[in-house]
């Protein structure tokens, strides 16, 4: 009871402190001056036409690469605990198997799923989505696959490949950026191409790419590595 | 060079590259990251060089081509190159220290690591508010990963617990970080200076993000957490957490303080403070190393977060202190940490298995020392610039508690030494001679800064001092024998007084006499141990240089250097003794008291500027004058044990090696003395609030005489009985001193001389006798005299010229007495004093009379002679007190003419071999030569009569007709004085001691009580974490 | 409407908070976080948000020369996508935590974890 | 400073005169302690028997080299305390060796013969022996102080340490008497005098049968004859102190005589009129009675 | 003294012991060889001339200093001498407490065996000269307890009695005259118990051993 009330106590605080948060805020007239900034300059720095594709993936790329890392950080760190775990689990008595039309439904969409997701991330900087999202999607096919065949074996060695591999580009292409153009993870090492169009805003696409396939990898490890404490 | 952003880089790739690897090829991966950290490493320290002594620019990055604050920049300056140097090592030497658990948990074990390093490099480099946070979180969850690594079961509940705030935290500083970015339309902590100032959501944003940085600083008491994880983790991870994390939240918390503005160093100085205080506080109940390292940690940062909050005041020192803090803290800490990773047991006693390895125990003390800030480390500069910086800007209040929470934490770290030193030890250590080297090249990293913060910082560099350089030669030469390293340490001592012989002037001679050439003689003792004798000449000789460099001391700083380092090097020579744990941290307790209240004296006296001679201590202003004195008159009195501050002589003295006894008793403490006579001789006698402070002084010495010399007499154990005396005779001292004019000075310097001798023959001629008896307890003794008469001829001289019986020596130091006080018209104290004159004889003769005299024992049968070698000197002081006693004109008169320099009035006047005072005379030739005359005449008279007695033995006395019946039980030495015992034995009332096991008993208390609050309740933790966030906003805020 | 936005935020963030702190359940406890994480990032691209205006993409309705007055802040949206996804590896973290918790442990009980204390 | 062997030969004669007068005087006294108990007592020349008694015995044993110095010390102490002390004032040739020191120097010596003989009383071995002389020295030590405060009270009275000064400040009369200048100080001092002097009601030190005699339980034969030859100087030389410092001293050798026995009464007349104090009795007696009257004394100055 | 033909056992503290010295040796400790001296008594003759020797026989004689130890009931019979009516103090004659100061032993009336040792002990701790005077009947032929089996019957035989002084009790006015008796043997240098008591030594002890079965002291008590 004591606790509910300090937790309450404390709660209620830092609602006071929210409330004043929430009262003294004043929705910006126009843009400030890094949104005004990015407003006017995407175009002509990055070529991209998705200006949140640009500040993620150019001027806040750093943010993007610890982003990235994390996912990769906690894809270890998950797969480091499950291990561990694997001694003590012992086998455990098999499933029903899942129904052929679940495989059938299943096989036909993964495909489907995972070419939307590589579409996503492809057009990343000119329409809404990018990286993440494409990752995501394509690894909600590797999800569908392990719903409707929990007893199926992945590749772990694929999926940690293209996690390094597409990790290790992106740091190059970041390095890259320093010694061709003007800084760490500077897009300007490819040509910026035509405004609009798929192959343009230098860079973007590429890494977006990479990180839809790392993000894809990363998921798809952690949701494998979760999975598979579960047969 | 390349970029910084590579550390970055390369961390990220190598940990890439990790996932690319096979399972089983774990060897080779560990290379990788031994490899991206080494280069890591690389880059930091090349930066290091290139903008410390290369004078580099400060290194502006930017990323995306693009200028800040519209992309994400990075900034490397020479802070920022420390800390990433010190991270980068740190985990790069933790990477070799894993290396086994390393190679078990794989490849992504090593990529966590790497990301974490990297992550910590991150959050030193950026200048992107957002960017922080994302590396923060980086260090978060790879910290979450590290834990795992530990073979502790509770590291889970740790990692959990941790989790859980760094979710609020994470929670906080988004909040915070938009409205940041909502009030300037930027994230760059460049454009965020002074934000707090705009008031409303700006500021409360504002401190919302500081709340979450300082919250990785571990501030008390939202830092539970921490302290699960320090006792949790692999103690390799545990050294990157204290040094590296610590190192980035402070960098991290010293980038946005400009934000919070003028409100906001208040409050972090007082943070950082009560973390300090609290946290060592805490340190004090602990028994587990590892969580007490963890307090240490937490207390350490509390500290430089202290700093941080000072930075406006502290000025240009600003970065000298908290570096040299830092680099400290961060070396000791993951020196600690490793050298806990070869520590079997987790209670604090287990690691006196440390002791087998004298390289270990070397390293250990390093560490030590370099947290406690002793010299020649960088910590030590740090402290003395702290001091000063703050006492310039008025913060005497912050003093004190950076002093209380300093000597805390010395408190439980010495403890910890004592125990590694002195407790039992179970198997040896079981290390790798890589380890080993680890942990040495750490050890000798510490000495490597702590010559750079010598040769950067505005005073002298210890490490050049010749004194001490030729103490820590001794070092090198420990793995010779005893005898060799005696002889060696003998032509130190001689070689010393020789080089340094003619630059004195008189009152440094006294010293600098009794110091060297007297100490050679006391060493003379030492030819008596066999074996190597490991740690005893560094340690002796580190003490030796200090006294040597305290009295040519000019600068306040080289003094107070000089004290420090007689201090340490004394309390290794008394920790050597067998049972004189307790005693050796009580004394270097007081002692690092007193050097903390000198410390603020100086300060003080010097209003805070760094280089201040002693002599300028005459100039201090009327008005702090008292202050200052009381400050440093404490400080000096802590050496001197003057009474209430005395209760550590008796042991430190008492249970120190027969050789060890008279260096510390005989030499060590005319330290204090020369302290106070110094001081004196530049300040004169301020008056504090009309009572003349030497007036207070004169109190203070006959109080100390009375009660010393009273519970001398009612000791068992001789060696206490004597280390009893030498605190009254310091009173005697103190008094001389006080009285501020010519006799008593002479007085005084006379007794530095006199003391000395007498004080290290009786503790050697005791030694002996205790060596061949096997026991210090008089009644255990009796009826030496036969077996031991060299001994016995040399306490009963040390016995007449310390009772100041006539024709011996000590008579001149009492007719000099009793002439000075004439001068003086303080009669009370003087009473005081004359009550505590008799009473020396009562302990002196029982001292002769019940290990001599009386009945000799069973098991004492056959004892032999004390051994030559403590012999030896004892016939050597004997010869000079004899003489001595015919000429005193020999060192009185140069010291008289020297005192007319400062006294011109009431000097002696030396009339042929008669000496003159204003009120009387006296001829030592004709005294000696009179009762020499007279004895020898009596002497013949009865020799010619009783030429023929019988020689009987022990039991053959009267004993009313009937015979004794054993010689334990014909032997009166028990509670010699009861009767004494009975009258005056209500003055005997333990006071000091009472008192100050009040004062630590309530510290425990309070430590014990404190601690509770940690219920190790994940949840709990969150509670103290949001309360801790409102109460700073609130403090904060009600500051706007 | 942004204000409704940012008041929804901070009351998930309190509400998630509530159930962090009270819930001994450490699954419970993970959810509760992940609500208030939830609550942030409303707040986040709330105080990004500017009335009246429109997605930062531009193309054919939001020619970029009229960008500066159409658009909202592009910013609090890249921020809260880094956000999103570090939020996410936090909570894998701390699942994967609670499973080897439950698997050592036998227990999901938080208070449980009192080992280490003092 | 030149020496002149003479003095040798004075203070022999000093000596000689303060032996035989040491020896008569103490058998008058018993004497009168015997006639106030309605006895003859002893003959007056009886002391002079017993030394010579002592000296010839014809064995003698030894316990060891402190026990056979301890007498010799006991007697230097007594002999130096005369000899160090100007005995008649004004006289260059009764000065005996008081160049060496002044009042100084008499206060600690008495102290040397203290010393040597507890020392050659612990070398006995005897345990009583060793009892004694730990009371002889609680007491002593605390007797000591009204005497010292009040000797330092007088000697800042007349801002000299030199007894020789001391006693010309209270030429002139009766009057100029320390006795009657600081009379505080005069009675602490005198209570210090009874203290050691050995004497009822503070003689438990040599309580007989008790703890046989003391310190000198064990001394025997010449032993003896040298602390009964120091029992008839010792005290004498200690009056001779008292009465330089607080009676005015003496000009001539029958003043001298008038006033060492008068002081000397006075210890024998308190010690037949009181019984014992023990040990801690004495000492908390001189702290309680004898330490506040010298400090009056002391600041009376 | 080591006696195979001792009837009582040694007392425990003065057997030989095993004793542990501070440095670890085991040493053997013989209470009666290492703590008493085992010299025998000298004859101490009178080496001045006859004159200076009857001087200092006259000093002796008129400086008489009793042991006060009192051995049977005519201890009683000493005290009125430090009274007003008596007032031995006249004659010289004063009580010591310790032998070592005294040179006149009184046993006072009957001596049982026990006692007999401790005065054997207190006569041999005194320094010659030194006399013994027997007080009463007992200390002649036994006295009234000339058949206990208890108390010894001549004196004589076990220390040199210089003087007997008869009666039972005597009066302290015969005490007195005995003093005066005794002054006369000393100043006629006839006083030489300690002497003949040195030269005779083993015979004495032959004596004193018979009655004393439990001899547990040396020889000679220094």
């Amino acid at each position: 009871m004591i606790k509910r009330a300090i937790a309450f106590a404390l709660l209620a605080g830092l609602g006071l402190v929210f409330l004043a948060l929430w009262q003294g805020f004043e929705p910006d007239p126009s843009l400030n001056r890094s949104a005004l900034y990015y407003a006017e300059n995407t175009v002509t720095d990055t070529g991209a036409a998705n200006i949140v594709a640009a500040v993620i993936v150019t001027y806040r790329g750093l943010d993007t690469l610890g982003e990235v890392t994390v996912l990769f950080l906690t894809a270890a760190i998950v797969a480091m605990v499950l291990r561990g775990g694997l001694a003590d689990s012992g086998p455990r008595p098999g499933r029903w198997p899942t129904g052929e039309l679940l495989h059938t439904g299943s096989r036909l969409l993964v495909p489907l799923i995972a070419l939307f997701g590589a579409y996503v991330f492809l057009n990343g900087h000119l329409t809404p989505g990018g990286g993440f999202q494409g990752g995501a999607i394509i690894a909600s096919a590797m999800l569908l696959m392990l719903l409707t065949d929990p007893a199926r074996n992945f590749s772990h060695r694929l999926i940690a490949t293209t996690e390094s591999v597409s990790g290790l580009a992106y740091v190059a292409i970041g390095l890259a950026g320093m010694a061709l153009a003007g800084g760490f993870l500077d897009n300007r090492i490819l040509p910026m191409g035509e405004f609009g169009s798929i192959l343009s805003a230098g860079a973007i696409p590429l890494i977006y790419a990479l990180i839809g396939l790392k993000v894809g990898a990363e998921f798809s490890s952690i949701l494998l590595s979760l999975s598979e404490r579960e047969k | 060079m390349v970029s910084a952003i590579s550390i970055i880089a390369i961390g990220l790739g190598a940990a890439f590259l990790l996932g690319l690897m096979r399972e089983g090829r774990e060897a080779l991966a560990h290379a990788l990251t031994v490899l991206a950290l080494g280069a890591m490493s690389a880059v930091a320290v090349g930066w290091l060089w290139l903008l410390g002594p290369g004078g580099a620019a400060v290194q502006e990055i930017t990323t995306a081509g693009t200028m800040p604050p519209f992309a994400i920049n990075l900034r490397v300056g020479l802070t920022e190159a420390v800390a990433l140097v010190m991270i980068t090592l740190a985990g790069l030497a933790s990477a070799l220290h894993m290396r086994a658990v390393l190679l078990r948990m794989g490849r992504r074990a090593m990529a966590v690591l790497l990301i974490a390093v990297m992550a910590l490099a991150g959050i030193v480099m950026t200048r992107d508010l957002f960017n922080l946070f994302v590396f923060f979180e980086l260090a978060a969850i790879s910290t979450g990963g590290m834990v795992l690594l530990s073979d502790d079961e509770d590291a889970l509940g740790a990692g959990f617990k941790y989790m859980i705030v760094a979710q609020i935290v994470s929670i906080l500083l988004l909040i915070g970080i938009i409205f940041a970015y909502h009030a300037t339309g930027s994230l760059n902590i460049d454009d965020m200076g002074g934000l707090a100032a705009m008031g409303g959501g700006a500021a409360l944003a504002v401190f919302l993000v500081v709340a979450a940085l300082v919250l990785e600083t571990k501030p008390f008491p939202a830092n539970g957490w921490a302290l699960d994880i320090y006792q949790a983790a692999h103690p390799g991870f545990s050294a990157i957490l204290s040094a590296g994390t610590g190192t980035a939240a402070l960098i991290a918390v010293d980038k946005f303080a400009g934000a919070g503005g003028a409100a906001l160093a208040p409050v972090l100085t007082g943070l950082g403070l009560l973390t300090f205080v609290a946290a060592n506080l805490l340190g004090l109940a602990q028994t587990n190393d590892r969580r007490l390292l963890g307090y240490s940690s937490v207390a350490q940062t509390g500290l430089i977060l202290a700093v941080i909050g000072q930075r406006e005041a502290l000025g240009e020192s600003y970065l000298l202190i908290a570096g040299g803090l830092l680099v400290g803290h961060a070396i000791a800490k993951a020196g600690l940490f490793w050298l806990s990773g070869l520590v079997k047991g987790r209670d604090l006693t287990d690691w006196a298995t440390l002791r087998r390895s004298p390289l270990l125990v070397f390293a250990m003390a390093t560490f030590l020392a370099m947290l406690l800030g002793l010299p020649p480390f960088p910590g030590f500069y740090a402290k003395w610039a702290l001091v000063h910086g703050l006492v310039a800007s008025g913060g005497g209040a912050l003093v004190a508690l950076v002093l209380i929470g300093a000597l805390i934490e010395a408190g439980y770290l010495l403890r910890w030494f004592g125990f590694t030193m002195k407790r039992e030890a179970s198997e040896a250590v079981a290390s790798t001679p890589a380890e080993l080297a680890l942990v040495l090249a750490v050890a000798l990293a510490g000495w490597g800064a702590g010559w750079i913060w010598g040769e950067v910082g505005p005073y002298e560099n210890l490490l050049r001092a010749p004194a001490l350089l030729l103490a820590l030669a001794f070092l090198l030469l420990d793995w010779l024998p005893a005898r060799v390293k005696n002889v060696a340490a003998i032509a130190a001592l001689i070689g010393g007084f020789a080089a340094s012989f003619a630059s004195y002037d008189p009152l440094q001679m006294i010293f600098a006499a009794i110091i060297m050439p007297g100490g050679a003689v006391i060493l003379l003792a030492s030819f008596y141990e066999h074996g190597r004798r490991v740690g005893f000449y560094p340690s002796a000789m580190l003490m030796f240089a200090g006294m040597a460099m305290l009295i040519v001391a000019q600068s306040s700083f080289g003094f107070f250097a000089a004290w420090e380092v007689l201090t340490v090097g004394s309390y290794f020579l008394i920790l050597r003794g067998k049972y004189s744990e307790p005693h050796a941290l009580s004394y270097v307790l007081f002692s690092l008291g007193g050097a903390f209240a000198i410390m603020a004296g100086f300060a003080l006296a010097s209003g805070g500027m760094a280089n201040f001679t002693m002599a300028a201590l005459a100039q201090v202003p009327l008005t702090l004058a008292p202050w200052v004195f009381i400050l440093l008159a404490l400080g000096f009195m802590t050496k001197t044990a003057a009474i209430g501050l005395h209760i550590w002589l008796p042991g430190a003295h008492a249970e120190a090696e027969t050789d060890v006894s008279p260096m510390v008793s005989g030499i060590l403490l005319k330290a204090g003395l020369f302290g106070l006579m110094v001081l004196m001789l530049q300040m004169g006698s301020p008056s504090l609030y009309g009572v003349k402070l030497t007036y207070v002084l004169l109190w203070i010495g006959a109080l100390t005489a009375l009660i010393g010399n009273l519970i001398a007499a009612f000791q068992e154990d001789a060696k206490r009985l004597l280390a009893y005396s030498s605190i009254g005779q310091m009173g005697y001292a103190i008094f001389g001193i006080a009285l501020m004019n010519h006799l008593g000075w002479l007085m005084a310097l006379m007794f530095v001389i006199n003391h000395y001798i007498y004080k290290s023959m009786l503790f050697l001629s005791v030694g002996g006798v205790a060596k061949r008896t096997g026991t210090r307890l008089m009644y255990k003794m009796g009826g030496l005299i036969a077996l031991m008469p060299l001994s016995f001829i040399a306490v009963l001289i040390g016995i007449i010229a310390m009772s100041g019986v006539p024709p011996l020596s000590g008579f001149g130091g009492r007719w000099i007495f009793y002439n000075a006080i004439m001068e003086s018209d303080a009669r009370a104290p003087m009473i005081v004093i004359f009550l505590s004159g008799p009473i020396a004889f009562l302990y002196l003769f029982r001292l002769i009379h019940s290990i001599f005299l009386g009945q000799l024992k069973d098991e004492n049968r056959r004892l032999r002679e004390a051994p030559f070698w403590i012999v030896l000197p004892q016939m050597l002081y004997t010869a000079f007190l004899l003489v001595f006693a015919v000429v005193p004109g020999l060192a009185l008169r140069r010291v008289d003419g020297y005192l007319s320099t400062i006294f011109p009035e009431h000097g002696l006047n030396w009339d042929g071999l008669t000496i003159r005072s204003d009120y009387g005379y006296w001829s030592p030739v004709s005294v000696m030569a009179v009762t020499v005359g007279i004895f020898a005449s009596v002497l013949l008279l009865l020799v010619l009569l009783n030429h023929r007695a019988q020689k009987v033995k022990q039991f053959n006395i009267v004993y009313s007709a009937e015979r004794p019946f054993r010689p334990e039980t014909t032997h009166f030495a028990w509670n010699f004085f009861a009767p004494y015992r009975k009258a005056l034995g209500f003055l005997l009332a333990p006071l000091a001691t009472t008192f100050w096991d009040g004062v630590t008993g309530s510290l425990h208390g309070a430590a014990d009580f404190l601690r509770r609050f940690y219920t190790g309740d994940g949840q709990h933790y969150a509670y103290h974490v949001l309360g801790f966030v409102l109460v700073l906003i609130l403090i904060v805020g009600g500051g706007l | 409407m942004v204000y409704l936005a940012l008041a929804t935020g901070f009351a998930l963030i309190l509400l998630g908070l509530y159930g962090a702190i009270t819930r001994r359940n450490l699954l419970r406890l993970i959810v509760g976080f992940t609500v208030a994480d939830t609550g942030t990032h409303l707040v986040m691209v709330s105080v990004g948000y500017l009335p009246g205006r429109t997605a930062p993409i531009l193309g054919a309705a939001v020619p970029p020369e009229v960008a500066a007055l159409r658009i909202i802040d592009p910013v609090p949206q890249a921020l809260v996508l880094t956000a999103i996804v570090i939020g996410l590896g936090v909570t894998a973290l701390m699942l994967a935590y609670a499973w080897r918790i439950y698997a050592t442990r036998g227990t999901l009980d938080i208070s449980r974890l009192r080992q280490l204390k003092w | 400073m030149d020496f002149q062997w003479i003095k040798v030969a004075y203070a022999l004669l000093t000596l000689f005169i303060v032996l035989n007068y040491g020896l008569l005087m103490t058998a008058v006294i018993q004497k009168m302690g015997a006639r106030a108990g309605r006895r003859y007592g002893i003959r007056v020349y009886q002391n002079y028997i017993d030394l010579l008694k002592n000296y010839v015995l014809r064995s003698k044993i030894t316990h060891g080299y402190m026990y056979y110095l301890g007498p010799v010390f006991r007697l230097t102490g007594g002999i130096g305390l005369l000899l160090f002390v100007p005995t008649i004032y004004g006289s260059e040739m009764w000065a005996n060796f008081s160049f060496s020191g002044d009042l100084i120097l008499a206060l600690y010596f008495v102290f040397f013969g203290t010393l040597g003989m507890a020392l050659g009383a612990g070398e006995s071995g005897h345990p009583l022996s060793a009892l004694g002389v730990s009371r002889g020295l609680s007491q002593v030590t605390s007797a000591e102080l009204p005497f010292a405060i009040a000797v330092f009270a007088v000697a800042l009275q007349y801002q000299t340490l030199s007894v020789t000064e001391i006693v010309a400040a209270q030429q002139g009369g009766v009057m100029s008497w320390t006795l009657f200048t600081n009379p505080f100080a005069v009675a602490a001092a005198m209570l210090g005098f009874l203290g050691s002097m050995m004497r009822a009601p503070f003689d438990v030190v040599l309580a007989p049968q008790e703890i046989p005699i003391g310190p000198p339980t064990e001394f025997h034969s010449a032993y003896l004859a040298l602390l009964q030859t120091n029992r008839n100087i010792f005290p004498v030389a200690k009056i001779v102190i008292y009465m330089n410092l607080f009676f005015g001293g003496a000009a001539s050798w029958p003043v001298f005589g008038i006033k060492v026995f008068l002081l000397y009464l006075v210890s024998a007349f308190v010690g037949v009129a009181f019984p014992r104090f023990r040990v801690e009795q004495s000492v908390r007696f001189f702290l309680i009675w004898g330490v506040p009257l010298a400090i009056v004394g002391l600041y009376w100055v | 003294m080591k006696d195979d033909s001792r009837k009582f056992p040694l007392r425990p503290e003065l057997e030989p012991r095993e004793v542990k010295t501070p440095d670890g040796q085991t040493i053997t400790v013989d209470p009666l060889r290492d703590y008493f001296c085992e010299a025998a008594p000298r004859v101490h003759a009178p080496v001045y001339v006859k004159i200076v020797e009857d001087f200092f026989n006259w000093a002796r004689s008129e400086s008489l200093w009793i042991l006060g130890f009192g051995t049977g009931c005519g201890a009683i019979e000493m005290r009125p001498l430090m009274t007003p009516r008596f007032d031995a103090y006249r004659f010289g004659i004063q009580w010591r407490p310790t032998p070592r100061q005294a040179n006149l032993l009184m046993i006072s009336g009957y001596l049982s065996v026990k006692t007999l040792k401790r005065a054997i002990r207190s006569y041999e701790q005194m320094q010659s000269p030194k006399y013994v005077v027997g007080l009463g009947s007992c200390t002649i032929n036994g006295g009234m307890y000339f058949d206990s089996y208890n108390t010894i019957k001549r004196l004589d035989d076990y220390l040199p009695v210089d003087l007997y002084i008869a009666g039972c009790m005597p009066r302290p006015e015969a005490l007195l005259k005995g003093f005066e008796d005794l002054k006369k043997i000393i100043r006629a240098g006839k006083a030489e118990g300690a002497n003949a008591y040195a030269e005779n030594f083993a015979q004495y002890k032959e004596r004193q051993k018979a009655v004393i079965h439990d001899w547990d002291m040396p020889d000679y008590n220094w």
